[in-house]
Formats: C-alpha cells, structure tokens, sequence
C-alpha cells in the first residue's frame, strides 16, 4: 500500500517536471505547427538565468523567500531576451516549410544554444539551494518528501490550467485558434498574425525557461542538462496528442506513473519505459490521445 | 519530358564507381576513411530518401543501422566469418527481415507519428543492447578486419579495400534508386506523398507502397551499419541512438530527393564539416555546425541535389525529368507573418 | 621540431564539467610548465627531452564512432606523436584496435573499464591510470576496516557499462567482506537523467546499511541533492566510488559522513609529497580551485609518457623517438606522479595500477566540508596481480593482495 | 441504356453526432443511368457519395455493387471493382505537373509496371497525353497544379477518375467553380469520354440546366434524406424540391 | 472608393494579373467576372495585401492600400469573403464571425453580429455549431455573415455563390444585392455570366488578368 502511494506521489511530482516543459513545447508545435527541439535548451537556459539570478538577489542581502521570485523574473528575462529574437531573427525565415524540416531548424538552433550557453556560463555547475529549503520536508507514507518538490505539482498544475484557459476560454486564445487554422486568412480578418506568433513563442519559451528555472533547486546547473529534457517532453507531447494541453498533461502522468512503477517494480525497464510506453499508446491511438480536429477534405 | 534511359543509368552508376574507385587510389588515408564512413552514413540516408518520397521521414533509422551492425559484427566476431560480401549480405539481409516485419506495423503512421514511433522503437533497441552485457553493454564490442574474397588485406591495403567495398555497395544502391525513382511504381510512391487519399482511390495500396520503402530503407539502413561497423572496427548501441538517426535524417535533407548522388555527397560534407570545425574550434564545433546547417537548409531549400538539377539545367543538356521536382519538401509556401 | 601529442577529451555534453574540462586544464597547464621546464624534478628538462610538447585538443563528445574517425583524423591528418585521450569506456575500446592497427602509439588516461586490457592486448596502446576494480574494491576494503557493519546493500547506477560494471565489482567484493550482507536493491537510472526522486524514495524504503553509487558529475550531484533533505543518507550510510569531484563545487552543501573516493589518491585524498604540492598550488593558482581526479589522471599520462620518451632518447642518442622505441620503453615502466607512483604491471605491462585513498567527508573545525578518516591503499593491494582477471580476482577472495 | 441493378443502397444511415447526414436512404441504380443527386446543402449528397466509394461507413444499411456486398470494404477494394470517383474539392498531387498526375492515374490503376522501366515507357505516356488531349489541358500539362486555375483542377480530378474505365463514375459537383461557358463543355467531355460504354455515372449537381440536359433521372436529397426520386422534369416541379433545392417555388 | 490601377501580380511563374484596373465608388454594386483562373480570386486577394503587387497601385478611400499592413487593412472596412470560406474549424458559427472584431478596435462585435443576424437569420440558429461540421453551403454563409461583419464600407465576395444549392444561392444573391441600401461598396466575383448580372452597377470583365471591356457603365437595374 505505502508503495503504491510512492508509486503515485513519485509519479505526479516526476509528471509535474514533465508537464511543464512539455506543456511549452506542445503550445508552441500548436500554434507555430514547429516540434521545437531547442526547447531543451530553452530550458537550460532557464535554468542557468535562474542560478545567476538567485545568487543575485542573495547578493543584494534578500532574505531566501525572493529566490522564488528571482527564478520567476529570470525565467521571464530570458523569455524577453531570447523569444523575440529567435521568433524574429531566426524562425520566422522558415515558416511555411516542411514540419521536418522545421524540426531540423531548431536542432540547428539547439547545437548553437549548447555552444553559447556554454560560451556565457562555462562549463562549472551551478546549484541554487536555497529555495528547496524554504518549505520544509513532509511525510508521506511513511517517506520524507522535500515540500518544494511537491510545489511543482501546483506549479504545474497552475501552468497547466493558465494555459489552457488562455487558450480555450479567452479571445485571445479563440484569435490564436484562427492563426493555427489559416494564417493567412486571419491576417485578411485583421489578425496581426505576427504578434500571435511572437506571443505563442514567448509563452513557449518562457514555460521552458520557467521548467528549468524550478528545476535548477533540484540539479546541478551544467552543460548537457538539455538532451534527457528534449526526448522525454517529446514523448510526452507525442502521447498527449501534439498540440494538446490536456494530452500534455495525461501524457506526462502515464510517463511519470509508468516510470515509477518501473523503478519499483522493474527496475531494468527504466531505461526504455518510456519509448515502450509512447509506442504501445500510438498502437491505439496512431495520433496520440487527444487528436486534432481536422478540417474536412472531402 | 526526358526518358533517363535504363542503359544511360546503368552507364552513368558504372562509370561513377570506376572513376570513384580511382580517385581512391589518390586520397590520403584519412580521407579515404572518411569517404568509406561516408558512404555508409549516406546508404542509410538513401534510405531516408526513399521514405522522403513517399511523404514519410524516420527519425529511427538508427535502428536498422544498428541491426545491420550487429548482426554482422556478431557474425563475424562470434561465428568468424570474416567475408566482407558475405557479412553485407548477412546484415542488409536481418536489417530488411526485421523492416518486413516492423514495416506493416508502423506502415499506418504518418508525419510527425511516424518519425517519433520510429524513435521510440530505435530506442527500445538502444535501452535493450545496453542491458546486454555479454556482448558489452553500452560499450559495444569490437568487429575484426574483413577479408575481401578470401584475400586478407595488411596494414595499408585495407583502407583502400573497404572503401572500393564502399564505392561499389553505395553506386549498385545509387543505380537502383535512380531506377525506382524513374519507374512507375516510383512515381506512384511519390503522389504517395502529394496525396494518399488520391492514390487510395486510383486503387493503389498506400499501406504496401509505404511498407515497400521502408523495407528498402532498411536493407540499405543494414548495408550501411554492415560497411560501418566493419570500417569501425566497433559497434555499440550508440547506433541506434536517436542522435545518431537525427544525422541521418539531416543528410537526406541535406541533400534532398531530386538527386541520388547528393546524399553520399552530403554525407562527406557533414563529415568534414564536423571534423575540421572539431579540429579547429573544439569548444565551439557546435555552433558552427549549426549556423551551417541553418545556412543551408535557407539557401538550399530543395537540398544539394537541387544544385544539380539547376546545374544540368543551366548547360541545357537535359530537361528536368519526370523525377525532378520543385515543389519537394517545400510544398506551397505561405505568405510569411 | 615538436613532440605533438592529441589530446581528447569531453569539452562539451555532460561529462565536460567534472572530467573533460578539469582534465584538458590540467594538461594544458602541465604542458605549458613542462615546456618552461618549470615542473619539479625529475620532471625539469624543458618538454621532452627538450623538444616542445605541442597539444591538439578534441572534442570526445558524439559517440565512439566518431572518436574513431577523429582518431584517425589526428594520425593520418594532423600526424600527432601520441593521442592521449578518451574518458568514456567505449571509446576507449573502440579506438584501441585501430591505434594497433594505424601504429599509433595511444595513451589512455581515464576510461576505467578493465576490458581493455583484459579482453584484447594491443601493441600500441597503454592506460596510465588503473581501471575500475581498484575503486570498488577499496571501498569494500575501507567498510571492514572502518568497522562499518552491513547486513544489507543497494545500489543507484547509471545504465550503461561503468554503472554495472561498478555495481558488479562492489557486491562481488562486498560478497568476499561481508559473506553475509543482501543485496536489497539495485537500480539503474538512464544516464543524465537528472530526476532521481523515485530512486530515491524506493532505496529509502528498502532502508538498507549501505547504498553505492557510481554515478559522477552533475548526476550525482543531482543525487546527493535531492536526496541529503530527505535525510537518504541517514538512514543509509552512502559509498561513492568516484565523487571526489563534487567536492569543490557542492562545498558545505556536501553531506557530512559520505564514504568517497576518487578513482586514486587524487586532490583531498592524494599524498604529500613535493610533486603533488607543487601541482596542486600551481593548479590552484592558475584556476582558483583545487584538482580533482581528471587532472590528476591526465597529469600522470602526460608525465608517465615524458618519461618514456626520454628514456628511449637516452637509449638512441637524444633523437626523436619513434613510436616503436616509446611503446617498448614506456611497457612496465614505473613513474612518479602527483597521485603516487604509477606501475605498469598489468596487461603484459600496458595497464597500470596505482596506488588509491578512501575518506569519509567531515566538517572541519572552520565548518567546511572535507575529507577525513582517509584510508591509502597500496596499488598491490586493491588492484589484481598481473595473471589475474578482475572479476576472478575478486570472486577467488583476492588471492596475491598484498595489504600493509 | 439501362439495364440490370448495377448499384443498390440499402437502408443507408449515417448521423455525425446530432447531425443527420443519411436517413433510410435506398436506391437502386440500373446500368449506364446517368443519375443525378441534388439537394440543399449540407443534405447529405457528399455523406451518400462516400459511403459508397467507402470514405465513410454508413452507420447501418448495405451498399451491393453488382450484387455484391462493398459496404465496410476500403475506398481501394472499391475502385479496383470499378468504381471511381471525384472530388468537391480536387484531390490532386499538388507539386505534380497535370501529365504526372495523370501517369500516376495509369500506374496506380494499370498492370503491374516494372520498377526498370521508366515511367513514362510502356505506353503511359501515350495514354496520359491521350486523356490530355481529350480534356483539352495541353495548355496546361507541364505546369505545377498548384498553379492551375480551379476550373482545370476540377477537370484533372474528373480525368483521373476517368483512366480506370470504370463501371461507376461518381462525381461530385463536377461544374461547381467552373464557368458557366465552359460548364457543359466539361460535362459534354465526360459524358463523351464514357459514351458506348455502359459506364453509370452518378453526379451531384447544384445547376439545374447540367441537371436537366444529362441526366435520366434525379435524386433529390432534404435533410439526409431523399425527397425525391424521378425523372428530372418530374422531380424538378416537384413542390417540395422547389421549397427546398431549386428555390423555384416562393 | 476603391482604386485598383494597372494591377500586376506574378504568382510562381505565373503572372496572374497583368494591369488590370478597376474603380469603385462609395455604395456602389460592381461585378467581377472571368472565366476560371482569369485573375479574380488573385485580384481580391491583392486588396487584401495576402499577394504582393509588383507594379501598379491600389488605394482605398484615397489611402495608398500598398503601405498598410495586411492586418491593419480589414480595419479600414473592408470585409472579405474568400473562395474556399477559411473558416476556423474549431470555433462555433458565431465566434467566427465575431473574429474580426476582436482585433479591430473600431468594430463593436454584439453590434455587428445582431446587423448580421438581421439579415441572415438563418445563422442565428446555428450560430453555437462548430464550423467544422458545417456543409460546403452553410459555411458559404458563415463566410458570407463574417464579411458582413468585418466590412463597414467595402465588400470583397470571391464567388459567393458558387457551390451553393439554388435556393440558398437566391437567398444569397437576394441578401448581397440587398445590402445596396446600405452605404457599402460591394465587389462580386463570379465565373458565371448568366448569374443576375443585371442587379450590378457596373461589370468589370477580366480575361487573363487584364480587363477585358468596361461595359455597362449604368446598370438597367
Ligand atoms: N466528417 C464529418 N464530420 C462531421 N459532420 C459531417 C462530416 N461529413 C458531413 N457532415 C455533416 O453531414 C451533413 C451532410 O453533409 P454533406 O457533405 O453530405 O452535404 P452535401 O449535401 O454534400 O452539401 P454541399 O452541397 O454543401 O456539399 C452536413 O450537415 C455536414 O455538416
Ligand atoms: N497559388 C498559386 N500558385 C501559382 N499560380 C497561381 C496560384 N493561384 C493562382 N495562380 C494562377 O493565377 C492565375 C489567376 O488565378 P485566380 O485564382 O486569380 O483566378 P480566378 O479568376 O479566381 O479563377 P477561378 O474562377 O478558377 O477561381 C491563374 O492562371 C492561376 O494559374
Ligand atoms: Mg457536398
Ligand atoms: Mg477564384
């Protein structure tokens, strides 16, 4: 029993992780329709702006509570910093084109970022550890867990739910809908096309800035922390169904739940659960969980 | 519209062999290496290409590669058998039975599904060798030199022999490609892509046309693990990693579908590319690698093949033929925001 | 005229902070005080035997395939003297075959995998540092002569080849110690996989004496993070067979009573001696923090084949040594280094054994983190004789260990 | 020209959530009947078309072609029996010029082709430019269709569904984007392209003038449901049809 | 009103307008009519900036159109009805419509849907479907009830009538040469001649992207 609700518990917070970078990368596949493989490096980068920043604010002499705050402000700086810049510049060149070759455009990106976080932060770690002390450590059956991990299981679910309502229960959201349908008829309806875009980018990049800033507390802030990122927040997205909030979010609970279970149950499986578990759901679901509606054709 | 004559192809992929098989006996041995490991690279990225016209790209290549790999260098490590023919045939022949039975099952997928099932099972093959320590884990095992005909190479020699392997396997796939391209099944492969729901209802099988390319892709997938591993000397899971498979996939791009020969070309150019920005920018080789890919997937939407075609079309000699195509990865572009 | 010598290493991916980075750093430090002639006796005739070291560094990330390849590149292209190089097992066996086959004379100086020599023998190539056995070995050793008492052991090891094969040299030797310890549990999180929470949940609940881990760089650190607030290490006492590199960077973050080593007697643990004070303040000085293992091991390659290359001047009149004349003066050879005196007694006397330090982390009396109780092991002691396979060795109960 | 039963739907429902898109449809359709399906929009004229070229399955109800149960069986099986269709909106290989599209038609519906041999050669070509010729698309024939106009993509689709020689043609609103000169040029192409043969063509159609002067009988569809089932003069006085489709009746 | 001057638009290699003009007054009815592929579809698309013009002029109430961004130009007025609907799937009948408001400021939504409604009542009861569901015809009308909305003083209607079932198609025309009571410009493209031409203003006919004759300068309507 106590190692069914470690299961469970292990499960969620490991899925909230998930969450929250997957939840990036389907926003922005929904929207941009770009599987966007330099989402892993966004969120290093998140992680590394949100180390730089929290020995920043202990510098002015804050007490430890603003550390949240300053992983908050660096996620978003990096969003303001990056997003335009990368949307702008860079991405906006290949819209249009093949979804595969999109994708190969953010690999390309994503091998620049690696080289240039590097070139800004080196190659020593960084660790932020005052924000996982902040909340203390509560029992659960019968373990000690460390309270800001569970925090990132209402960050995540914040996210999750901001996000969604965003986009499915406000105008903004409904205008975002009409760019991913037709682009170029929204423009035609008045839609300034490249502000949804830019916008969707941001809220893309700063989900995964924000990830890896909340994860930093956890990890040692170093070069390669993006690679694992990028092929599990794959996965998860792939299962939800890309382009699907909620598919994200019952994605990363079937990952992180299976996971765990391995680790119990199977630990040899760990390594491949993963990929075991996103093919056997494509077996029955070819699209992922939740599909897109198409248009009609015929 | 032009026939390429079935006499002119196979005149072309003769000649090609034959002058690349000189220009061997020229190249500095690192080079020849890294031609051999080229075209091993470019076999499996062929094969991509073959799935790229029919509207499919698989980010899991690596799997078959790795498979041919295998199987080989367990071949002719534990059963010793040393032939270098024999061990290609060994592993074209277990990576095209495992693309007969993977194929039917995945033959459904399309898009972004495919490639990322294609992963997960490259994966699950990845998670799997690593666990397998009797024959080294993540480590891999070592493959011994070939023999080439019952003639054992030395010190030297070897290099040469494995690369005139390498010229003959990669123009005979070449050669083959150009001939399926051009043929009418080709063509119905490739309105495959354009529109499934068109060739469904001319009668043709989506399903068997896709299977039918993938277990192409396979075959020349365990060709090129085969010619690698054995140019290696090592194989490990890495293989079937899916940064391995995202190198292949970026050759095909690279190279794109309009030419057979741009692949192996392309392969060579990622090579020393990587190599000499290794070489020369150790702590920044990746960014440098990115910035050219980017560069080239702007200025060369349709890949290098495309640099051919319009070369061919410059000195007026041929038209474009059936095969040619503008429209390629780059189907209608949209008004950019 | 230079001695030009490729030097490969991770500069980028995950294993560039704790190993790659540290290691380059030492050797390009080593080989700018060598060609000053600035390095201590016997140490001080300026490069090799006066002729310039000339390095060329290379990327080890990508894979062993292209490791190949770039070894090749740095023969047959760059024509280098040596390649000193390769962190990463596979790479190292991977590369190995070729070396023989290009007679390229190839020294590797950290991989830890006792494959190489153990399942092949080459002519061409050499590892200056012992491999693996040596680490997990010790620990075993340092529990019983601590006093530790174990009924129960689990372990957290990446899943590739370093992870099992670590965790199958500890239960073995653990087996030998403590006929009567069980193995509880053992897990092998992906490698980089950064998120141990359930790892650590399911050893928590197996509450055993002891957990092993070999996990290295920012996966362990990763570990010990999330696992010191959940009071793991209380309730088990934790082994880590190569940790010392977390050390400097974690500082008073590092949980106290952590038995660790660090593949050597290398920067906290190593030996004091003139050689090693001077690398360590001339290490310190140049990069604000002390040596961990990976300079030490790339630091003992380099000096091992400057003694080689000057032992075969002797022999031919002062000359530039050919590969043949370095690999036939540097089999067996015995050298000084900053971690103590290397030996080349195994593999037909390709492979070295080392002597090795084991510590427990303490705080100090300012409050600082470090590494006390540290145990020294003869190289003999914690490392097979020369007939001997590793594993073997261990299952037989260590037959030839000399111990003091 | 009519003779045996060549197509028969039986029962034929179909509902898309609340939608009711057929509703106890049957037909019975006679040999080389040129039969057209009008009807408002969104009656459920496309829903009947798929179903019986197996795009949709119906929810309940059988379709036989010639006697023969097609109901669930693939849009594939369907046209290698000899039914063929084309599109409301053109399904064509975009980046393709129209004489591939076409040699894509003969390969994917021809003998099994050899895979050295160029596409072009055994006859294909011959046959493509033929079909090219016939449909007066030379003009056209080596531009990309993503180009083409709308009118020359509904034609190309028409041509494609053509090459098989099928036994049923099912067209759908074949005229709707065309002009209204080149209307019954179009329709005067097909119907000639499948004159002598007992070929059954079935069309949808929204311009009473093509429906009158071609077709033998009219099927008009209210609601997922037909409201009528004659011949065109009778169907198109009917008061219902006029309230509904025609728009005649005010 | 609207100026359209020595238009030339090349798409692909194509060049689909080659100087076609055309000139609109305020509140007046004009037909567009050409065979298929003749250029009208591209011309609408031209005013509405989604083709780059590469010589010529287009200006709207005096504004030179080729300096306002393409999504600044439905704010001006202009409601546009393409040829193949473009409506978004996934919202309902009456979001659709109500899209373009949200992005222009000047537009005051309820007050333009309930005009809508007014004149197409028949949207009102399906104004919560999905468009997704919708036939060929009934999205004509959304399209046709969303340019209503967006266009305050010109219409842009690429064959509105096309596809549509007779009835509704008289039931289209009626509402369109309805809307002349309104101070509105209206522009109809359509392939097909016979199609109550009479009820236009004027009738501009174009013939491989240039204007074939300026006929019927006053309508016997
Ligand atoms: N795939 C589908 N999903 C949901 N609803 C559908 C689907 N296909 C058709 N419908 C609905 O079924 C009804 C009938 O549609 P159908 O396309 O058959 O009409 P139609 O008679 O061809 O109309 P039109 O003349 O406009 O083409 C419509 O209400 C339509 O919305
Ligand atoms: N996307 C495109 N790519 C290339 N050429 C195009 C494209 N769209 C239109 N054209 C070309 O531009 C010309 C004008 O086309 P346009 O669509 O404006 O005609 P249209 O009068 O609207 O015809 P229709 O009545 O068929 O809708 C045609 O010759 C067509 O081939
Ligand atoms: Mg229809
Ligand atoms: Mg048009």
């Amino acid at each position: 029993m106590d190692v069914l609700l470690s299961i469970l518990i292990d499960g969620v917070i490991y899925a909230s992780w998930l969450f929250i970078v997957a939840l990036g990368l389907t926003l922005v596949f929904g929207v941009l329709r770009m599987l966007n493989i330099a989402h892993g490096s966004l969120y290093a980068i998140g992680a590394y702006a949100a180390a730089s920043a929290v020995a920043l604010f202990n510098g002015f002499g804050l007490p430890a509570p603003f550390s949240l705050l300053a992983m908050l402000l660096a996620a978003l700086a990096v969003a303001v910093a990056l997003a335009p810049l990368l949307e702008r510049g860079l991405l906006r060149l290949f819209y249009g084109r093949d979804e595969v070759l999109i994708l190969l455009v953010t690999y390309a990106v994503f091998l620049m970022l690696e080289d240039i976080s590097k070139l800004i932060w080196g190659v020593n770690p960084y660790f932020v550890f005052e924000p996982r002390q902040l909340f203390g450590n509560v029992e659960f059956a019968g373990l000690f867990y460390v309270g800001y991990d569970l925090l990132l299981i209402v960050l995540a679910v914040v996210c999750g739910l901001a996000t969604w309502f965003g986009l499915n229960r406000t105008r903004i959201g409904k205008i975002v809908l009409a760019v991913i349908h037709n682009r170029e008829l929204s423009a035609a309806m008045g839609v300034n096309v490249a502000r949804v875009y830019m916008l969707a980018f941001f809220v893309g990049v700063f989900l995964a800035a924000l990830a890896g800033a909340f994860t930093s507390p956890l990890i040692s802030v170093q070069p390669g922390i993006s690679v694992s990122v990028i092929i599990l927040s794959f996965a998860v997205v792939i299962i939800g169904g890309l382009g699907s909030i909620p598919g994200a979010a019952i994605g990363a609970l079937i990952v992180g739940i299976a996971r765990a279970t391995a680790v119990y149950q199977v630990p040899e499986a760990e390594i491949f659960i993963v990929y075991l578990v996103m093919a056997v759901v494509l077996i029955f679901r070819p699209e992922g969980l939740f599909q897109r509606v198409q248009a009609r054709k015929v | 519209m032009t026939h390429r004559k079935a006499s002119h192809i196979l005149t072309a992929g003769l000649l090609g062999g034959i002058a690349l098989f000189l220009v061997g006996l020229l190249l500095p041995n690192w080079l020849l290496f890294t031609v051999t490991k080229a075209a091993g690279y470019g076999l499996v990225a062929l094969g991509i290409v073959v799935l790229m016209r029919g509207g499919l790209v698989s980010f899991g290549q690596g799997m078959v590669y790795c498979i041919g790999a295998y199987t080989s260098g367990l071949v002719a490590s534990r059963l010793g058998v040393s032939d270098v023919f024999l061990l290609l045939a060994i592993g074209g022949g277990a990576s095209t039975l495992v693309g007969l039975l993977v194929g039917p099952l995945i033959a459904r997928y399309r898009g972004i599904f495919f490639a990322m099932l294609t992963v997960a099972l490259s994966m699950v093959l990845y998670g799997i060798l690593v666990k397998q320590n009797a024959i080294g884990g993540s480590d891999g095992f070592n493959v011994p030199e070939p023999t080439f005909l019952g003639w054992a190479p030395g010190v030297g020699a070897s290099d040469l022999a494995l690369y005139a392997v390498a010229v003959v396997v990669a123009t005979a796939a070449a050669t083959f490609c150009r001939f399926y391209f051009d043929s009418m099944p080709g063509l119905v492969a490739k309105a495959v892509r354009e529109n499934e729901l068109r060739v469904e209802y001319l009668g043709s099988s989506v399903f068997n046309i896709t299977v039918r390319n993938f277990v192409i892709a396979a075959g020349f997938g365990g060709l090129g693990g085969t010619l690698n591993g054995l140019a290696l000397g090592h194989v490990d899971p890495l293989f079937s990693f899916w940064t391995t498979s995202g190198e292949f996939v970026f050759i095909a791009i690279l190279s794109g579908h309009v030419s057979v020969s741009a692949v192996f070309v392309s392969a060579l150019i990622l090579e020393l590319v990587r190599s000499f920005s290794n070489r020369y920018f150790p702590e920044t080789w990746q960014l440098l690698l990115g910035a050219f890919l980017l560069v080239v997937i702007l200025f060369l939407p349709n890949g290098l093949g495309s640099l051919w075609e319009e070369l061919r079309k410059r000195l007026g000699r041929r038209k474009p033929s059936v095969a040619s195509d503008p429209g390629s990865l780059e189907r209608r572009k949209e008004v950019a925001p | 005229e230079t001695f030009k010598i490729g030097v490969v290493t991770f500069l980028s991916g995950q294993a560039a902070e704790s190993f790659g980075v540290p290691a380059w750093h030492g050797g390009k430090l080593l080989i700018e005080q060598l060609n000053a002639g600035e390095v201590p006796p016997p140490y001080d005739t300026p490069g090799f035997g006066g002729i310039e070291i000339e390095p060329i560094v290379i990327d080890e990330a990508g894979g062993a395939t292209k490791q190949v390849q770039e070894f090749r590149n740095l023969v047959q292209r760059e024509g280098v003297d040596a390649v000193v190089g390769y962190v990463s097992s596979g790479d190292c066996l991977a590369v190995a075959p070729v070396a023989d086959e290009l007679q390229a004379l190839t020294i590797l100086y950290d991989c830890g995998t006792p494959r190489v020599f153990e399942d092949g023998s080459y002519d061409y190539v050499f590892r200056t540092a012992a491999h693996a056995t040596m680490d997990n070995v010790a620990l075993a050793r340092y529990l019983s002569a601590q006093g530790i008492e174990v009924d129960s052991i689990a372990g957290i090891n990446q899943d590739y080849a370093w992870g099992h094969d670590s965790w199958r040299d500890f239960t073995a030797s653990m087996a030998q110690i403590y006929p009567d310890a069980t193995v509880e549990a053992e897990l092998f999180p992906a490698f980089g996989a950064g998120q141990y929470g359930t790892e650590i949940s399911a050893l928590m609940r197996q509450g055993v004496d002891v957990v092993h881990s070999s996990l290295w760089g920012g996966d362990l650190q990763a570990m010990i993070l999330q696992a010191a607030p959940r009071g793991m290490f209380q309730r088990s006492q934790g082994v880590l067979s190569a940790a010392d590199h977390v050390l400097p960077p974690l500082g008073n973050n590092m949980p106290e009573g952590l038995i660790i080593g660090a593949r050597g007697a290398y920067g906290l643990l190593s030996p004091d001696t003139p050689l090693n004070r001077w690398w360590m303040e001339a290490y310190e000085a140049e990069y604000d923090v002390i040596p961990v293992q990976a300079p030490y091991r790339m630091a003992q390659a380099i000096l091992g084949l400057k003694t080689a290359v000057e032992k075969a001047m002797e022999a031919n009149g002062g000359s530039k040594p050919t590969a043949d004349e370095i690999r036939a003066t540097l089999r067996g050879l015995e050298w000084e280094s900053p971690g103590g005196t290397i030996t080349m007694a195994l593999g037909n006397g390709h492979q070295a054994i080392q002597p090795t330090a084991i510590g427990r982390t303490v705080r100090d009396d300012d409050g600082n983190v470090v590494i006390g109780d540290i145990q020294r092991f003869a190289a003999e002691c914690v490392n097979p004789p020369a007939d001997q396979n590793s594993t073997d060795w261990i299952n037989a109960g260590f037959p030839g260990a000399v111990c003091e | 020209m009519t003779g045996s039963v060549i197509l028969q739907a039986k029962g034929l429902n179909k509902n898309f959530g609340a939608v009711v898109a057929a509703a106890d449809i049957n037909v019975d359709v006679p040999t080389g009947q040129r039969l057209s399906l009008i009807g408002a929009n969104g009656a459920g004229k496309t829903t009947f078309v798929n179903m019986v070229t197996g795009y949709l399955a119906p929810d309940t109800g059988d379709i036989l072609l010639a006697d023969q149960p097609i109901t669930r069986m693939t849009p594939r099986r369907i046209t290698q029996m000899g039914v063929c269709r084309s599109f409301q909106i053109p399904q064509l290989c975009e980046a393709m010029t129209p004489r591939e599209n076409l040699l894509v038609a003969v390969g994917a519906s021809g003998p099994r082709f050899s895979f050295f041999r160029h596409a072009g050669a055994q006859g294909a070509s011959e046959q493509a430019a033929e079909i090219l010729q016939r449909f007066e698309m030379i003009a056209y024939a080596d531009r990309p269709v993503s180009e083409l106009p709308g009118g020359i993509r509904k034609l190309l689709d028409i041509a494609m569904a053509l090459v098989r020689r099928p036994k049923v043609l099912l067209l759908d609103e074949p005229t709707s984007g065309v002009s209204s000169e080149e209307k019954f040029g179009l329709m005067d192409t097909v119907m000639a392209a499948v004159e002598g043969e007992p070929v059954t063509v079935l069309f949808v159609e929204h311009d009473m003038d093509i429906v009158t002067r071609y077709a033998d009988r009219v099927l008009a569809f209210y609601a997922g449901k037909i409201i009528a089932d004659d011949a065109p003069d009778e169907v198109l006085s009917d008061i219902e049809v006029q309230r509904y489709v025609t728009g005649t009746a005010r | 009103m609207l100026r359209v001057d020595n238009a030339h638009v090349m798409i692909g290699a194509v060049e689909a307008l080659r100087g076609f003009s055309l000139d609109l007054k305020a509140g007046e009815m004009v037909g567009l009519t050409g065979r298929n592929g003749a250029g009208k579809t591209t011309l609408m698309r031209a005013v509405m900036g989604l083709v780059k013009l590469r010589e010529g002029q287009v200006t709207f109430g005096g504004k030179d159109l080729r300096k306002v961004p393409v999504h600044h130009r439905a704010g001006l007025g202009i409601g546009y009805m393409p040829e193949d609907r473009g409506l978004v799937p996934e919202l309902t009948v009456e979001e659709n419509m109500l899209l373009p408001t949200w992005v222009t400021p000047a537009l005051d939504g309820p007050e333009r849907l309930s005009l809508v409604y007014e004149i197409l009542p028949e949207l009102r009861e399906m104004s919560d479907r999905r468009a997704l569901l919708l036939s060929g015809g009934q999205q004509k009308m959304v399209a046709l009830g969303r340019a209503l909305a967006a266009g305050t003083r010109l219409l842009l209607l690429d064959e509105p009538f096309e596809g549509v079932a007779p009835a509704l198609s008289q039931r289209l025309s009626d509402v369109i040469f309805g809307l002349r009571k309104q101070d509105l410009s209206v522009v109809v493209s359509q392939s097909e001649l016979n199609h109550s031409h009479a009820l236009f203003d004027r009738e501009f006919v174009i013939e491989r992207g240039a204007n074939l004759a300026k006929t019927l300068e006053d309508s016997p309507a």
